[in-house]
């Protein structure tokens, strides 16, 4: 099966991503494909690299990133709601005259079309939120 | 690219969050994908589509007036539900008065809102390909 | 005046308000803000259990919210007072101190 | 099978559960995770409503969000079926959608 | 600094949200404080003192055993709705063990947790200088 | 009277900063202060100045940053909140080593004892959240 997934929520607030995290690797295991992760509404915040949880904690953010680095899965920030958040790469930074900018590494900002283009594409359509 | 049935399900009342704000983005988006798009107002989500709304006071943007230009993307199909609506106290007046012209029907403007009861809208939902929740 | 108690939620989504009602003391105020004012309307499924508090406690409901969300002053529940963020100022100070129920 | 319900909210505090037991079609599985999983419990205010929702709907809940949560799995309402994450996973591959009571 | 009297309410189940556990560490900095101190539980706030807390399985700290450590910051006054409690099928003995040591009372070991109607804890709740709510 | 005011939730996922706001801005000109803002959870995400919303929209970092400037206001924001969520200022950017910082002007990142030394400072203490 081919899974798009939506996460609605930000690292740690909500159990939302910890789930959403726990389900594609369990999907992984089970030999499916995870297609795309959406991340919107406050689930942009999955997506910065500023995050330093106490060391006896999980790293949702670096999670995330290593699994789509180890599993080809596209993470995609719906720009909308990271310009309300304050999520930034650097094209958006400098579009934006913002002076910095704060992605982590294997997530890419881009339209609400891949939401809807992942429903599309993939078999089943999941969201994880509050 | 395949035309799929897409829900998006909306619970949650205006202003005090944002989902209703953002999931309307998101449907707006989709009717440019020409898919099969429903909307369904249950629980508080019916509030939503309350006449009146006036945010002066509390410095928000109404986005209320959106709703009525879903019509015009061809998102004609919002049910709502009426056990829901009956436990607010609300009826149809207390809506808005969404419509959407029939380019098949000499442009009669017919009306976007279509009163269910929570067993027929469970039917709805169960043809569904894909439940976007907010 | 006791303790003000706000209330942000919808009695339709959440136990909120049922459980400030429960733990409000006699002569406590009452202040619904943002999703909270929905419980302030009249004719609906938690239209009695609101009344029935009022017995013992002052409650009041911020009009901004009601209009943002298009519910009309006129159907808000008899007696209870409509303020704004002036007055919801006023009632913090006139209280002893401030409870939310998030 | 037809629709697979997620619902993730404790039905002591929100409405999610019992909106999607009103809006779950006979022969929907129902999934309980994160704080959804209180909803499971036996001998609580809202057994009864999932008790009668498990005539036309199969109830699944989540095990490690119940370990977490120290709720016991002996005291889970007969008939559930307790499942992990690959349980899960599962299900969605054998529904033909999954819709989400956040 | 001025004593005040200070109410911690949790409302909220563990680890479903993130609240429990940043309650507790505004807790814990609270007690050096050196104010007088409560916590309240109410709702499915209950649930965060419950038993046998085991997060192996969702991956996520489990910080039930810092309650355990509240006495020692002499933080020793925990009110539960016994309301709460009987909704949710609950009793004391489905609750963790919590105690404090009575330097007064030849460090006798006593329960921190006290089990009170919401009449009872309505009246705790009146005499708070500050709510703190989580 | 003088207020602390805390503040739980981000901006605009959840009205909680926006009444915040209301209510500071009719405390002060009802002649009142407001001596602190405390940001908590996922409130320490109203203090990122890489936020850029819609233009008929309102901007409610700027809104915080704007009235603690003109009335002298303490926006504190919890370090521990912080670290969870990405909300980084220069100097916990070189100790964590993070390259880079998004903290909005006039907010500083502190300890949770400031939230505590509010309430006991102040004559009312006031929670805004969900």
């Amino acid at each position: 099966m081919k899974y798009s997934i939506m996460v609605n929520e930000g690292p740690y607030t909500h159990q939302a991503s910890d789930t959403a995290l726990h389900f594609c690797k369990a999907a992984l295991e089970a030999g499916h494909e995870i297609f795309r992760v959406f991340f919107y509404h406050d689930g942009v915040n999955n997506g910065t690299r500023f995050t330093v949880p106490p060391q006896d904690d999980r790293n949702i953010q670096q999670e995330w990133s290593k699994l789509a680095s180890a599993h080809d899965i596209d993470l995609v920030v719906c720009i909308a709601a990271a310009q309300r958040r304050g999520i930034m790469d650097a094209d958006e930074a400098k579009r934006q005259g913002i002076d910095g900018n704060n992605i982590a590494p294997g997530f890419r900002i881009s339209g609400l079309g891949q939401l809807i283009e992942g429903g599309i594409i993939a078999d089943r359509q999941l969201v994880f939120g509050d | 690219m395949a035309t799929k049935k897409f829900m998006f399900l909306n619970r949650k009342a205006p202003y005090g969050t944002v989902y209703a704000l953002e999931s309307l983005e998101v449907v707006l988006i989709g009717a440019a994908f020409e898919q099969d798009v429903s909307l369904a107002f249950i629980g508080d989500g019916v509030y939503q589509i309350a006449k009146n709304q006036n945010t002066d006071g509390i410095g928000m943007k109404n986005f209320s007036p959106t709703y009525k230009a879903l019509g015009d993307y061809e998102v004609t199909k919002l049910y709502v539900e009426k056990e829901s609506l009956e436990a607010r106290g609300l009826t149809l007046d207390d809506l808005m008065d969404l419509t959407w012209e029939d380019e098949d029907d000499d442009y009669a403007e017919k009306p976007s809102i279509r009163l269910v009861s929570a067993a027929e809208l469970a039917a709805v939902f169960d043809e569904q390909d894909v439940v976007l929740s907010f | 005046m006791s303790t003000l108690h706000t209330v942000n939620k919808s009695p339709f989504e959440r136990d909120s308000l049922s459980s400030c009602i429960r733990l409000a003391v006699k002569g406590s105020a009452i202040l619904l803000i943002e999703d909270g004012v929905f419980g302030a309307m009249a004719g609906t499924d938690h239209s009695d259990m609101v009344q029935a508090a009022m017995k013992d406690a002052s409650v009041y409901v911020l009009g901004p919210d009601l209009a943002a969300r298009g519910m009309s002053e006129d159907r808000v529940i008899d007696g209870i007072q409509i303020i704004d963020y002036s007055g919801f100022v006023n009632l913090t100070a006139e209280c002893n101190n401030v409870q939310s129920w998030l």
